[in-house]
Formats: C-alpha cells, structure tokens, sequence
C-alpha cells in the first residue's frame, strides 16, 4: 500500500481543485447564458411564458441538485442520449444554476421603476431595446453583487458533482481518506480548499454591494 | 449492433473499476487508480486488442453504467446472485473474493445472532449488504453507506462497531490501524467476482470468457493473484 | 370607425371607453385636436387625465371607441403601427423618467440613433441643439442626478423633442418639483407652445393653463365635462362641478 | 435504447419511502427551529452582543458559508471522532444541518434587524424597555416579517440539501430512493420518484411556513 | 453637581455640554423646570432642540454638566438606573414610531406588561382607559398602518401616558401632520398641560405656544438664548436672533 504525506494529500486535492473551478466555470456561464434567455422570457409580457418559466424556476429549485445530477447522467442515457460525466454535469449544473440565476436577475428587474419602461415605450423603442438599453443596463448594476455571491453556491454546487464520478475536491477528499485512513485531516484540507476559493469571491461580493449602496 | 462491434470499431472498450476497494481497485499517491481489477481491465483490453478506458465507479452505482451502456464491462468486485442476473449477465469468475465481519478483539460475535444490538457499516447495495440484510437477527443495527470509502470511514472513525466488507480490504484496514485492534469474526459469504456485462451482450460475454479460460490455462490469472492477494487464485467457478 | 375631419385632426377620438377590471375610468370620451392647438386638461384626482393621455400614445388599451393619431388609427397588435405612432407622439412624465445609467446628452440620443437609426454625429447635435434650447448646454455629459428636478424635467422634454413629435403629451410635467423650480420648466413649455408645437397637457397650474393654452377641457368622473377657451371657462364656468373643482383650487 | 420504466417495482417499496420522507421532514423541522433560533442568536451577537464575541460569530457564518454542506457533514461524522466526538449518523445530520441553517439565517436576519428603523428602538427605550425586551418584542418580529421570504427559501434550501445526509447513513428520502435501487436497479424510477416527491415537500414547506410566519409570528395579519 | 433647588425641580440642568464629534451643538444649557410646568422650546432647525429633549431621556450622552430628573442624577452607566428614569419620562416623536407589528392595545400594554410586569387585565384596563381618552376609544384592535397620522400620533401619546410619567417630552409633534390632523393631536396635548403633566416641547406652533406654555425657551445656536412667559416673548423680543426667527414665522 502507498504512504500519503501531507503534502501528497495537499498537492493531489490542489489537482482535483482544478476540475472544481473548471465545473464551476461551466456552471456559471451555462447558467448565465440560459439564465439571461429565461430571464428575456419571463419578462415579455406573455403571460403562459412567465408562467413556464416560474414552473422551471420552481422544478430545478425545488429539488436536490444530487437528484438532478443523476437524472441528468442516467436518466438521459436511458433515454438514449449519449452523455458523458462532463455533459451531465454540465446540464444539470447549468439547470440548476439558470434557475437561480433567472431568480435573482427577475428580482432585480422588476425593482426597476414602471417610469422607466413607460419612458422607454413612449420614446417608441421596441420591447428588445427597451431590454437592450434601458432596463437591463441598470438592472445590472443592482445584480453584480448577487450574482456574484450565487457564485459562491454554484462553487460548492459542484462537490456533488462527485456523485457522477467526478473526482473534483471533494470526491478526491474521500479516494484519499480511504487510501490514507486520516478524514480529520483530509477534510479539513478540503474544507480549508474551498473555504479558500469561496471566501475572497464572498468578499468581492460583499465589496460589491457596499460599492453600490454608497453610489445610490 | 452489439457492445463487442462498438468496441471493434472504435477501437476502445470502457471499463467500470473500483476507486474505493483496496486491493482490487484503489488509487496511488497520483491518484490513479491501481489494484487487481485495474490489471484485469488492461488485460482484457489488451487481449481484445483495443485501448481501454477506466470508469471509476462506486457499488452503488455501477450496474447504473452497465444499463445505460456507459460502461462495456464492470470490473468491480461484482459478486453474482440471482437477482442481479435478471439485469445483467456475467462472464465466469476471476478472482477469489469472500466477504466477513470485521470488529474489535475485545468485542464478542460468536455467531450471527450475535449482532443483535450491535451496528454494522455495510456498502449499500453491495454483495454484504444483500447478504447481511438476509441473515442479521432483529436487533441488528446495519449503517449503510454510499460507497466503500464512506463505510470503511465509518468504522475507522469509531462511528460503528462492526464493518462487513470484502477480506483483502479489511486486511490493509487493519494494517494501516493497529490501534483499533480488529479481527476476523465471522464469514459472510465466499462470493469470487465476476465480470458484469451488459443484459443480452452474448457476443461480448463469450469473447471475454475465452480471455478469462486462456487466462488460466496460461497462469495469468494466479500471477495477478499472486501480485495483489499474495495468494494464487485457486478453483475459480465458470 | 373614422370621421369627417379626424382625417386633419392630429389627434381625433371618439366614444373611447376604458375599464380597468371592472372599473370604467373613461366613459366616452370625443375629443378633436387641431394641428398647432394647445390644450389644457384639469379635473379631479381620479378623473381619468392621465388616463386618458396615456390612451393617446398607447401606453394602455382602451376597449372601445376609436382613436386616431395624424390619421392613422391605433392598432396595438402590431408593432411596428405602434412604433410609427410614438415617434409622432412625445410624452413627458410627472417623475421626469430619465434614464439614470446614461449621460443628458446619452438620454436624448438614445431613441433617434435606435429608432430613426440617425448616425451618432447627426443625434448628438440635435441633443446639443435641444439642451441648448432647454437652457442646460453645458449639462451634455452630466448625469440625471446631478441635475436638479426642474433641469431634468428639461432634459425630459428635450428628449422627447429629440424624435421631433408632431404632439407632446404633458402629464402634470410641475408636480414633482419644489416651487421656485416651477417656473424654468413652464417657461420652456410655453416657448414649444409659441411656436405651434400640438401640446396635451393635464396641469394643476391654472394660471399657466389661462395664459398658454387655447382649450381647456375639465374631465369629470371619467367625460369630458365642460370645455372652451381658458378665459370664458375660468370666469364663466357653465357646470356646478367645474365651479365647485376651481373654488377648491383658489 | 428503449428501457421500460417500472414505477410499480419502486412504488411497492412504500414503507421505506415513507420512512425516508418521515426522516426528512424530521431532520428539517428540527433544523429549521434550532437552526432559525441559533441563527437570530448569531444575528443579535453581530448586531448587539459584546464586542469580543463578534468576530468569534463572524468567522462561523464565513466559514459555513463558504464550504459546500458534504464536507460540513463529512467532517463531523467522520473528522470528529478522531478529536473523540462521535455523534450517529441521525444526530451528525442534525448538527451539521443546524449549523449550515443558523450561519445563512443569522445573515439574513441581520439584514432584517439592519433596516430597523432608528426610531422603532428610540420609542422603545424612551419606553423604558431593556435591551434585550427592545429586541425581543421591537426589533425581531418586524425584522423576520421582513426577511421571512429569504429564511423559507433557506430552509427549502438545507432541506433539499439533505439529501446528502443519505451517504452517511442517514434514512432520509434519498437513502430510501438508492436503497431501492440497489435492491432492483431501478435507478430512475426511484430517483424520479424521490424527486418529484421532494418538489412536493418544497411546494408544501414554503405554503406552511408562509402561512406559519403570517399567523403565529407577525401578529396575525398581513404585513 | 447638585444645585439648591434640583432636588425639587422635575429636570434640572446645569452647564450641559454635548458634542457630535467636534461638533459642539449644546453649548452649555442650564434650565429649571418645575413639577407641573408647561415649557415650550423654539428655534432655528439645527439650534439643538431636539438634542436637548434626547438627552433628558437619555438616548443621547452628554459630555460635560450635569442633568437630574426628579432629583435622580442621570448614570448612562447603569442600565437599570436609566430604566427607572425613563418610566419617569414619556417622550413622543415626531415620526409617532408606533410598533408595526403590534395593534394599538398592544403597543400601549407593551411597556407596562415588561417593565412594570403589570398583569394583562390590568393593562388592558388602561390602555382602553387611555385609549378612550384621545378619543379612539374603538380603534383598540386596529394595527397602526390602519390610522390616519393624527389618530398614529394620539396613540403614541396614550403609549406613553400608559407607564405614568411624571414628565412629557414632546418633540414636534405635529410636524409629520397633515394641516388638517394637527388640531386633533394639539387639543389632546392642551389637556395634558391643563391637568398639571410636566410638559417640554419643541414646537413650531407659536400660537399654540402662547397659548398653553407657562414658559418659552427660545433656543439658538446651542444655548438658551432667551426666554419667558410667551406673551412677553413673542410680543417683546428682546435679542435680534428671535426677532429675526418670530419674523421668519409669521
Ligand atoms: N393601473 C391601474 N389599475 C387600476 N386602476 C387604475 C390604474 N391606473 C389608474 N386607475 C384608476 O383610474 C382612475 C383614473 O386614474 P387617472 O390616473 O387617470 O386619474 P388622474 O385624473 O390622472 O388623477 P391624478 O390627478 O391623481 O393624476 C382612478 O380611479 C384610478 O384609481
Ligand atoms: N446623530 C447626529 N450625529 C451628528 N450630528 C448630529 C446628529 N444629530 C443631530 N446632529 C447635529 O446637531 C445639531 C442640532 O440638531 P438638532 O436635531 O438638535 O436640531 P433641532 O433644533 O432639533 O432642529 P430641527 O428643528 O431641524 O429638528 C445639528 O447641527 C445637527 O446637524
Ligand atoms: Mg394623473
Ligand atoms: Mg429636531
């Protein structure tokens, strides 16, 4: 059997980290993407789309990630769609991530003045430049800081990534206290790791949010 | 079209491995897996004259791949019983196995009946769980956990009393813990591993059942014994 | 339904009716407007003003009646009818509106670069020219709130001249501004009205009301009630309701 | 790739079901109350409480914040027996839910507390209120109307991520759905099972808890 | 510092100093007020009106002089002491700060219930008794958001009464009042003083002023700058400071 130093621990869960900023990433921008385009939806005034939307947002918040990742793996395969690990988590993070997203975007929308698309309507630009230059540009501004500490929770999102064999952070973790015997140790490590990744992302965030207040 | 043509033709065949079962599936310092079954995956492959690609999988999930044909083959300490044979089919054995329960010297399991009031860390969904599920008494307590990882986590850390688990996995257990003082207690089953493959693929079966019979004609499958048990093979069912 | 002058009026609407749920806000309403005619709306909160402002360029559907803008009738399915529409029809706000995120002169040069696709060179010296006009050259590049209300409802008016509408919609433009701040914006408005702009305009300020506009229409639960040229209906008004409305106001 | 899905062969397995839904309403209602109680604790030490113990407070709420809740779970079950805490698989599911619930909670109610208005605590004290009864009858109850909506949301939140409790042996839903498909490897039925059974649990946890709060916390009426 | 007549004073106050930062806004205050005095505070915004009242109740720390209420020293310290003096002194604000969450009967039984730990019958019962006595005797299960701001601040004031002080500080009351609402909360106010209650208030209402004070106190910058019965005061200012400020009044 093979001898893990702290070090070895350290240095091959600094490896898995990799794959957590990497299934992070496409989380984020999947979920932004398909956020932003269920956000345009949902806020068209078609009443059956708003709602198509909200029942989205409710199905993908209203039911653990660790199910919709499995779903995703399985499910679609038994449904004879070929998926490798990457493209379910990648679908199943993106889901899940676009329906909070969507949220907290939506949120911000709507705190944006009627005046404000009344002005807009009368100045005679159609509903696409209304989004385009006017209510999204300031829903924006309110939306950075939020948007950014969600990215927090898309980061920790993906330790459930493990469950569909990816060896991100946390999957390393456990491969590693069954090799070595020590889960104090390796889950503090891992613990620490993403603490390390999340915390300067919470305070970007939170520097964000006084920014904002402070121009207001 | 069947598994064996999609192998031929794109020159690959995934195989489904343990990560969390030393010896026979476990990973190094590099965190690449390693053990019994990760040989046999690469003498399969190599047999078959394709490159092979290792699908790390958990007991809980690895008849999942074999169903949704993300995975040709499992290689995964996978025992045979009758109801997993209405899902899936299996080549002959390849390597001994026998499962047991493991605890502390000064605990007393004599018998069965002994794990009453006792708890049990069991692999959900694994061989042991099925077996201990039929034969513990009432009063036992079975913890089940996700994968072999979290169970031998479990008994390690003194969250249970007792770990139901594959021999050679409790032997580097023990070794690596001196101070929890375990020993063998009682045998749960004897249950060599088979390769699982996937429901119908009689074509692929066939194929890899000729590897495993030239395998132990030749000797290899006791030289790989030899490497990871320290013990040959021995008598093998078909 | 299209009537005889509606086809010269610049705005022509009768029998409009209006309900929200079951609540009929304006209960037929006929009313023509001249090319170059400047027209003051009062009456009562609740007397369906803005309504009925907010009917002329479309900002709410009305369910029956007939409405027409320059001749051409209001059609809310389709877009680009509509589109047409409010580039003729400008509209000023009680809350001014500006956009917060973009400059004064961003603000007025944003719909005529998207909307008449007018090259930026050419948007960005009609802004100069109408902040020139407004009174506030040298606020080109400030933002909305930097600037005091009075000067951002100038900016609002400028904005809405910028799409060069052939009416201007006011709806109680003074309201939201401090007292002394009144003034620069009434003086702005009465300069559009000079020079022949159709204004719409619903005010509290009666004085200005007297002294600018050509007709005055008093609405009264959701009709037109009375109307007619400022001094005979201030000195002489025919209807206890409009008598009773201007006592409460002196 | 036509493979029939067999509801009945999961649904037969009622009991355990049942017994997982059982565990997970359980689990969350303990954790909801503890966790919505350690979190206005917290919140009132980051607002009110004596200096010293702020930053104590404060690295808690950082720190859970930013560790995904498995490694939380992970660490008490398995870490902390080897400081000498052992805690069953029931309780370190608890513990680690309570603990995740009161460092979101205790932010949120903050926020709430943050917007009370000056004069709300200036009546009260010129009432001859306490500090703590100024806080306790003045500042929270309009406070967690406020912020209600977030905190149901939370608690939706640590419910559905219960689920993992099911790797260490915890008998919620998903333990129930994966033992099912371990016995029959009808992986999807049960999943899809365990799922549409959790949206139903959030639907239903955000109805009560919104009527809850409207009836027994706010005084009775709407905001 | 103790001083001859503080122990029979209601509030006495010697050489009071209180700065914001560097910002000194009281300037050393020295004001006897007796049992049953009805006093009314004038002046500028900013003069430190407001300041003054905060600090007889203590939601303001004052740096140099001394305050006593009813001949208790005031000890910031010792929260127990400042709960003794504030049951001694009511304040009302101008911005009512009822409790939202609570009804009327319950904002009123609030205090009584948790400091005097009075039982609920019996809270009740005054709460209704005072309730009756700002004349909304039937609004005891109304929530405040149902009130119109005259019948929010008559509330606050039957919250207030409902721990029996000895002193009542009232700092502009009616001021957040719409014109027509303030008679109401003013008559409510007259009768306090008529039955003997300790009154200060800050106040623009110079005719009301004159009309109940026993006693104005025109405050500028900081100090007392003047003061005297009020129709000495107001009808023969003797500084320019309060000239100017009656003139800017009327
Ligand atoms: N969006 C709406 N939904 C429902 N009712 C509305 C809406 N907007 C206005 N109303 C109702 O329509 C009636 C007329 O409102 P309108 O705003 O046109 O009055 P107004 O004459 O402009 O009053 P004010 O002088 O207060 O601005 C009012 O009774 C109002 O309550
Ligand atoms: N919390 C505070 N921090 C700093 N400065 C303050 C604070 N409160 C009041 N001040 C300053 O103290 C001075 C006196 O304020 P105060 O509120 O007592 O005036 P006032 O006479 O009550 O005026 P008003 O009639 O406007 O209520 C002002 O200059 C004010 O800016
Ligand atoms: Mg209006
Ligand atoms: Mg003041």
């Amino acid at each position: 059997m093979v001898e893990f130093s702290l070090w070895d621990i350290v240095s091959n869960l600094l490896l898995a980290a990799r794959w957590t900023l990497v299934l992070s990433l496409i989380a984020f921008v999947g979920g932004g993407l398909v956020g932003l385009a269920l956000l345009v939806v949902r806020t068209t005034p078609n009443r059956s789309l708003q709602q198509a939307v909200a029942l989205y947002v409710q199905l993908f918040q209203g039911t653990p990630l660790l199910m919709q990742l499995f779903l995703a793996y399985f499910g679609m395969a038994m449904l004879g769609v070929e998926t490798s690990a990457w493209t379910a988590a990648a679908v199943a993070l993106t889901l899940y991530s676009s329906a909070f997203l969507t949220e907290i975007w939506h949120g911000c929308v709507k705190s944006i003045g009627k005046g404000q698309w009344e002005a807009a309507q009368s100045l005679a630009l159609n509903f696409g430049e209304q989004l385009r230059y006017v209510i999204f540009p300031q829903a924006a501004r309110i939306a950075v800081a939020p948007t950014v500490g969600f990215l927090v929770q898309v980061v920790k999102g993906t330790a459930l990534a493990s469950v569909i064999g990816f060896v991100e952070l946390t999957k390393a973790g456990t491969m590693i206290t069954n090799a070595t015997f020590k889960p104090f140790v390796v889950y503090s490590c891992v613990a620490v790791l993403y603490f390390l990744i999340c915390y300067p992302i919470s305070l970007y965030a939170r520097s964000l949010e006084g920014k904002f207040h402070v121009q207001r | 079209e069947t598994a064996l043509d999609n192998i031929q033709k794109a020159k690959l065949i995934k195989i489904a491995i343990p990560t969390d079962f030393p010896p026979y599936g476990f990973v190094g310092i590099d965190l690449k897996p390693q053990g019994l079954d990760i040989d046999m995956a690469n003498y399969i492959a190599t047999k078959m004259g394709v490159k092979v690609e290792l699908m790390p999988v958990t007991s809980a999930n690895r008849i999942a791949y074999l169903q949704t044909k993300k995975a040709d083959l499992v290689i995964s300490t996978l025992g045979k019983n009758p109801e997993r044979e209405k899902v899936i089919d299996f080549t002959s054995a390849y390597s001994p196995f026998f499962q047991a329960i493991y605890g502390a010297k000064t605990l007393s399991v004599k018998s069965m009946n002994d794990l009453a009031g006792k708890t049990v860390a069991v692999t959900r969904g694994a061989i042991e769980d099925q077996e201990l599920t039929k034969v513990a008494p009432a009063g036992a307590e079975l913890k089940r956990f996700e994968d072999n990882n979290a169970t031998v986590s479990a008994y390690v850390s003194g969250q249970t009393q007792l770990l139901a688990t594959g021999a050679s996995v409790a032997g580097v257990m023990m070794q690596k813990n001196p101070q929890l003082n375990a020993e063998y207690k009682l045998l749960l089953k004897d249950s060599p591993n088979f390769i699982g493959v996937g429901k119908g693929e009689d074509a692929l079966r066939t194929k890899v059942n000729a590897i495993i019979a030239e395998a132990k004609k030749s000797g290899d499958i006791d030289k790989m014994a030899q490497k990871w048990l320290g013990r040959p093979a021995g008598q093998l069912p078909e | 339904m299209s009537n005889a002058d509606s086809s010269t009026a610049a705005v022509a609407i009768t029998g409009l009716r209006k309900s929200y749920g079951s609540n009929e806000v304006l209960k037929g309403i006929d009313l023509q407007v001249q090319p170059g005619e400047v027209i003051a709306i009062i009456g009562k909160s609740g007397s369906g003003k803005s309504t009925l402002l907010r009917c002329i360029n479309g900002l709410e559907t009305f369910q029956h009646g007939s409405l027409t803008v320059q001749g051409q009738p209001l059609v809310y399915d389709d877009p680009a009818a509509m589109r047409t529409l409010r580039q003729q029809v400008g509209m000023i706000f009680q809350s001014f509106n500006l956009f917060p995120h973009l400059t004064v002169g961003k603000n007025i040069q944003l719909a005529p670069g998207l909307v008449k696709r007018l090259a930026a060179t050419e948007t960005e010296a009609t802004a100069r020219r109408l902040l020139a006009r407004v009174g506030l050259a040298e606020k080109f590049d400030a933002f909305p709130d930097q600037l005091s209300g009075g000067q951002q409802q100038r900016v609002a008016i400028a904005r809405a001249l910028a799409m060069s509408p052939g009416i201007l919609l006011c709806d109680e433009i003074t309201s939201a501004l401090d007292p002394e701040l009144v003034g620069e914006v009434l003086a702005v408005v009465e300069s559009l009205a000079q020079e022949g702009m159709t204004l719409l305009m619903v005010t509290h300020e009666m004085n200005f009301a007297r002294k600018v506009s050509d007709r005055v229409i008093f609405m009264h639960q959701g009709r037109v009630h009375e109307q007619g040229a400022p001094d005979a209906l201030f000195s002489n008004p025919q209807t206890p309701e409009l008598r009773q409305f201007l006592a409460s106001i002196h | 790739m036509a493979i029939e899905l067999d509801f009945v062969a999961v649904l037969t397995e009622w009991p355990l079901l049942l017994k997982g839904v059982a565990w997970t309403i359980g689990l969350t209602a303990v954790s909801a109350v503890l966790g919505v109680l350690l979190g206005i604790g917290c919140a009132w030490v980051r607002t009110q409480g004596p200096r010293w113990s702020r930053p104590g407070v404060a690295a808690y709420v950082e720190l859970i914040r930013n560790t995904p809740f498995i490694v939380q779970l992970f660490f008490i079950f398995f870490g902390l027996p080897a400081l000498g805490v052992r805690l069953s698989p029931e309780w370190s599911s608890v513990i680690a839910m309570v603990i995740n619930l009161g460092a979101y909670s205790a932010e949120i109610v903050r926020a709430g507390i943050q917007t009370t208005p000056a004069g709300q605590i200036e009546a009260a004290m010129s009432l001859a209120l306490s500090r703590m009864q100024t806080f306790v009858h003045v500042v929270l109850p309009p406070a967690l109307q406020r912020v209600w909506p977030a905190l149901v949301s939370q608690i939706i939140i640590v419910m559905l991520g219960s689920a993992v409790c099911g790797q260490i042996s915890t008998e919620e839903l998903s333990f129930a759905a994966n033992l099912i498909q371990s016995r029959n490897f009808r992986a999807f039925e049960a999943f899809i099972v365990a799922t549409a059974i959790y949206l139903l649990l959030s639907i239903a946890t955000r109805a009560t808890l919104n009527w809850f709060g409207q009836r027994f916390l706010f005084g009775g009426r709407r905001g």
